[in-house]
């Protein structure tokens, strides 16, 4: 019961997908689309879960107080801050739009808060792509000459610097991403394809079972 | 230079060096940053949901359209199954939700995989990247040398490459040259993948400087 | 010597990266770009739509990817408008259309000199940055024949303008005399769709249907002009998707293109630019512009010389040149020391 | 399971005129008539070829049969990575990818997690996995529980080890990060799907000393890996670690199956591939537009039987 149930609702879903897919597009996709939004309904459901998780564990933290807590406190007032403004205010937009939202407001905490650190997180690579090339990019064997030669043409085809150079890096990093690069990477695709068709298979006809968890 | 005056720009200039000092080393000022984004956006992703999932595609239709909506009580149940999870006893009612989104994911992605990742990219290696390939000459379709070799290096990159993913061969004698050589074609387009991306991760630092240098420091250039 | 560039600090690294990007920002000069043949066939699907086509541009990004994909959009906009094709905006991702409302509303859209008055003198607002004081917001208006710079309190005569000046706008719009853009016959916004998949699926079958509303007066959609004749995707004259990552471009290939057969463009970020080439040469992809160097090409294959993309040229190259040095000495310091350990 | 394959075949080949039945009663006017899409007709092909072919090796790896499945380096770098870690005394960290449970190479992952939750619990090792979905963080729990028990150590599992950090991509990074930098764990598995974080993880990663195993299906980040990592799962590999890590005999079949699939895929590029050539052959000579012509022909308009062939199978691929 707690198992085989599960097991067949995964079995009939999955069925019920590869069937519509099948089938002409204007029969099934109000049916379709209805299936995502499930999908999407239990997904916020379960969103839940993880925010009670995550407030739990820093309630913890504060509980037990030290120089910690005051980054648990910190976090938690973000996640209220934003939450309430969210709750009450969500949409409500003067005439200038997103971009006049007033302090700590939802859209303001979104523009002045969360898009400076998404873009400044994201922004480190720069750096770390820096530090792991000159790491990694040395001629220490066959392979990784490879990997080094073809990173130095693309790296100066890419930029106006490069065409100065040599007018012809362009055209070489071009050919090098059209022809070795996509065949390669077609190799993984279809590879990768192939292990993807195996686990939804033993997924659907039940061998492949972790995800369920126990057998209590 | 004129330093901005606005608490909007201070917060987000703040923010942002804060995460540019976990740079140097970890630091509270990183710690405050990283413990105010999480909590801000784990509080943004929920409300977004509720707003844009839960409200439009569960309550709202329930709420006002029940007699034709009333089938969404079976996600709504499902969902509230999927609560279960908080509890010791009954947690593994979280599982008929869990199957059903797995066997959907499953079921869906079958499909489409095989379509978009398995025919179009054969269907792309012969039919689009023939070996021998045709240019008109003087009103004539004939070989196109440099072409076809291109295309015969392509060519040679898929088939290599996936034989290097043989897991029921022993790497060795022909099948194990070959794979070698797959390798190598997975090592250029690794290299170049990388060489191509420098650029972007640079755009991202270059915006985010701009706005340092422009909006908060107010130097113009 | 050797043995400190063997173990070097990698915060070293980080410190050349971040002055060979801050000094070409603060020196300002720039890179000539040239075209590559991706962005051609973008360029070339884009010049193949007539006058009064309808494009549908789909942001399926978010703030994490501004750097690389909003100049793309701007200068996607400006060039549809200025070519009278119509745009029919949507996101597959959330923050996505308060993007393109950017673009399209608050964005600073960089212009010359001789643009911005010739702007001002249509009655746009043209806001200036005289050289040596940013801060607050300044803009330019006409009081009693001549051209005044505006702060908040004071106002000052400038007479001629500034050279060394920036001028921009405020958004796409405002590059246009008022009313070259009218919403619902030259534009309109559909909005956050949510479903990514799901919804190109949606609009294979029916576009009114799976758009439903507009995001600004939230009517149905097939109430505005710009949606006449438009019943399914393949009544769209293309799809412009501006993508980085799961929920985008891939999608519009397999689904929008795949089922429909619509022309798809797409500008994607660097990064993820050559997992997408197949689909380039499947022809499944009509164009692509990947990263930054792709837009600087776009923005100068549609005469927009002073776009962020051909501005972030040249701290690009030079951060490229910085890691290619680091690569240099990084395999120098190699070389050496297997020499030594072979004596 | 057999039943279930049985009924998986038997249910392809008989719902869809079961549902063509049902559905013919509702077209209406609007809709153009037909019920299937016979254009899709080659994935339904493929579906039968690719899963008889690991059906097929599944059934005769359960009746006994030996199947040779070659080492692959990065999953035995797994147990030393998990040695040096209790060496150390210092935890271990498991990241599934940033995708949710519907996902298939986050479903890989979990599996994965489960032999990896197996060890450590032999071992007496701190395991920590973040995540961000909050499925994957449900089923993450369930499947550590579970691999506890089946270790015989249910005491040392506590509901601690999976925490739910943010939903938002970067957040996500950020939270990981910190951890990184305060907790050292001495080994990294970062394994699933994942966009830009990869580097952002693995670098920092790679800065705090830990031995990194990394995989991914998604070509646009195994590049960082390599850099970054002491060994890359690549693409199919990660699909086949959950296989190969269990001595589950049906696992292993499954792999062989998915050999015969790459085999079948190879032999119709080799076909295609000959198709092709013998066409463009056929074809020098023309003009351009005779021979763009000959490409868009149906069988009825043209003579040559090689253009027949040539468009049959370049349209059927073109769907």
């Amino acid at each position: 019961m707690k198992r085989q149930i599960p097991l067949l609702i995964t079995f009939l879903s999955a069925i019920t997908m590869i069937v519509f897919y099948f089938l002409n597009e204007d029969l099934t996709k109000d049916y379709k689309s209805g299936i995502f939004d499930w999908v999407r309904i239990i997904g916020s459901f379960a969103l839940l879960i993880g925010i009670v998780n995550l407030l739990r564990v820093h309630f913890y933290k504060i509980r037990r107080g030290g120089k910690e807590a005051v980054y648990s406190y910190v976090l938690v007032l973000s996640f209220f801050i934003i939450t309430v403004s969210g709750l009450i205010g969500y949409g409500k937009r003067g005439a200038e739009g997103i971009v006049g939202a007033s302090f700590l407001t939802f859209d303001w905490m979104f523009i002045n808060v969360l898009r400076p650190l998404q873009g400044t997180m994201f922004s480190l690579l720069a750096f770390y792509v820096a530090s792991a090339a000159f790491r990694s990019f040395r001629a220490k064997t066959k392979e990784a000459t490879f990997l080094l030669v073809s990173a130095f043409i693309v790296m100066l085809g890419r930029v106006p610097v490069g065409t100065m150079i040599w007018d012809r890096i362009p055209v070489i990093s071009n050919w090098i991403m059209t022809y070795p690069t996509a065949g390669a990477q077609t190799a993984i695709m279809i590879g990768a394809a192939l292990g993807a068709v195996s686990v939804s298979l033993k997924i659907i006809i039940g061998i492949e079972r972790t995800y369920l968890g126990g057998d209590e | 230079m004129s330093i901005s005056m606005s608490i909007s720009v201070w917060v987000s200039a703040l923010l942002t060096l804060a995460i540019f000092s976990f740079l140097i080393k970890d630091n509270p000022l990183y710690k405050i940053a990283e413990h105010i984004f999480v909590g801000a956006s784990a509080g943004y992703w929920f409300v977004f949901n509720f707003h844009n999932v839960l409200l439009p595609d569960l309550f709202k239709p329930l709420g006002t359209e029940f007699t034709s909506k009333w089938f969404l009580l079976i996600p709504l149940g499902l969902g509230l199954l999927m609560l279960m999870k908080m509890s010791r006893q009954y947690g593994w009612l979280a599982r008929f939700p869990l199957a059903f989104t797995v066997g959907i994911g499953a079921g869906e992605g079958i499909t489409s995989i095989i379509k978009s990742d398995i025919i179009s990219q054969l269907s792309a290696v012969t039919f689009e990247m023939p070996l021998i390939m045709l240019t008109e000459n003087m009103g004539k379709m004939q070989i196109n040398v440099f072409n076809s070799f291109s295309n015969i290096v392509y060519f040679l990159a898929v088939v290599t490459g996936l034989l290097y993913f043989f897991f029921s061969a022993e790497h060795k004698g022909m099948v194990g040259k070959t794979a070698r050589i797959g390798i190598w074609f997975l090592m250029i387009s690794f290299g170049a993948s990388f060489g191509f991306t420098v650029m972007a991760r640079i755009s991202l630092l270059i915006n985010r400087l701009q706005f340092l240098i422009e909006d908060f420091l107010g130097i113009v250039i | 010597m050797l043995n400190y560039l063997k173990t070097l600090d990698r915060r070293i690294i980080y410190l050349f990266v971040l002055v060979g990007v801050i000094l070409p920002i603060v020196g300002g000069f720039l890179f000539p770009v040239q075209s590559s043949p991706m962005t051609d066939s973008v360029v070339k699907a884009l010049k193949e739509l007539e006058p009064g086509s309808v494009i549908l541009v789909s942001a399926d990004f978010d703030p994490g990817s501004q750097a690389e994909l909003q100049p793309m959009l701007l200068a996607l906009l400006k060039y549809c408008f200025e070519n009278e094709i119509n745009v029919v905006s949507m996101g597959l991702w959330p923050m996505g259309p308060t993007l393109i409302d950017n673009a399209m509303d608050s964005d600073k859209v960089r212009i010359s000199k001789d643009r911005a008055e010739q702007l001002m003198l249509e009655g746009r607002k043209v806001y200036i940055i005289p050289k040596g004081e940013a801060g607050t917001e300044q803009y330019l208006e006409e009081r009693d024949g001549k051209i005044v710079v505006v702060k908040e309190t004071e106002r000052e005569e400038v007479g001629d303008l500034f050279d060394d000046a920036i001028y921009y706008v405020k958004g796409i719009r405002s590059l246009f005399p008022e009313g070259h853009i009218k919403y619902g016959e030259n534009y309109l916004a559909a909005g956050y769709q949510v479903g990514a998949g799901v919804v190109i699926l949606d609009l294979v079958a029916s576009v009114p249907g799976a758009l439903k509303t507009d995001a600004l007066n939230s009517k149905p959609v097939e109430s505005y002009p710009i949606m006449n004749g438009i019943d399914t995707l393949k009544d769209i004259d293309m799809v412009f998707t501006l993508s980085s990552g799961s929920g985008g471009i891939k999608e519009w290939v397999i689904y929008g293109n795949g089922r429909s057969g619509v022309k798809v463009c797409g500008g994607v970020t660097a990064v993820s630019a050559p997992e997408f080439l197949p689909y380039l040469v499947s022809r499944q992809l009509a164009g692509m512009l990947a990263g930054l160097a792709g837009a600087a090409e776009f923005e100068a294959a549609t005469g927009y010389e002073m776009g962020e993309g051909i501005r972030g040229m040249t701290p690009q190259s030079f951060a490229h040149i910085i890691i290619i040095l680091f690569i240099i000495i990084g395999n120098l310091v190699f070389l050496v020391e297997k020499y030594s350990e072979n004596k | 399971m057999k039943k279930f394959s049985l009924l998986f075949v038997c249910f392809l080949l008989f719902s869809l005129p079961a549902v063509t039945a049902f559905g013919a009663g509702e077209i209406d006017e609007g809709v153009s008539g037909k019920i299937f899409e016979t254009t899709r007709i080659p994935v339904l092909i493929g579906i039968l070829l690719l899963g008889g072919a690991i059906v097929y090796f599944i059934e005769k790896a359960k009746k006994g049969q030996h199947i040779f499945i070659r080492k692959i380096a990065g999953l035995n770098a797994i147990d030393d990575a998990l040695g040096r870690a209790t060496e150390m005394g210092k935890p271990v960290l498991f990241v599934p990818g940033i995708m949710g449970i519907e996902n298939l190479e986050t479903l890989a992952s979990v599996s994965i997690l489960g032999h990896i939750a197996k060890k450590t619990a032999a071992f007496e090792t701190d395991l920590k996995v973040p995540v961000r979905d909050a499925l994957v963080f449900s089923t993450a729990q369930e499947v550590i529980k579970e691999s506890y028990l089946a270790s015989g150590r249910p005491d040392a599992f506590n509901d601690n080890m999976v925490e739910f950090v943010t939903s938002e991509q970067f957040g996500y990074v950020a939270g990981v990060n910190g951890y990184m930098v305060r907790e050292k764990p001495a080994a990294n598995f970062l394994l699933g799907c994942f966009y830009a974080e990869s580097l952002l993880l693995a670098e920092t990663g790679n800065s705090i000393g830990a031995i990194q195993v990394a995989g991914t299906a998604n070509p646009s980040q195994i590049p960082f890996f390599i850099t970054a990592c002491d060994y890359t799962l690549i693409g199919e590999e990660l699909y086949a670690a959950g296989a190969y890590l269990s001595d589950d005999a049906k696992a292993k079949g499954s792999l062989k199956g998915q050999d015969m699939g790459k085999a079948i895929v190879m032999g119709l590029i080799g076909f295609f591939t000959v198709l092709v050539i013998f066409f463009q052959l056929a074809s020098m000579g023309k003009s351009y537009e005779e021979f763009q012509k000959g490409k868009e022909a149906k069988p009825s308009e043209t003579e040559s039987a090689i253009t027949k062939v040539h468009n049959f199978f370049r349209n059927s691929l073109n769907f």
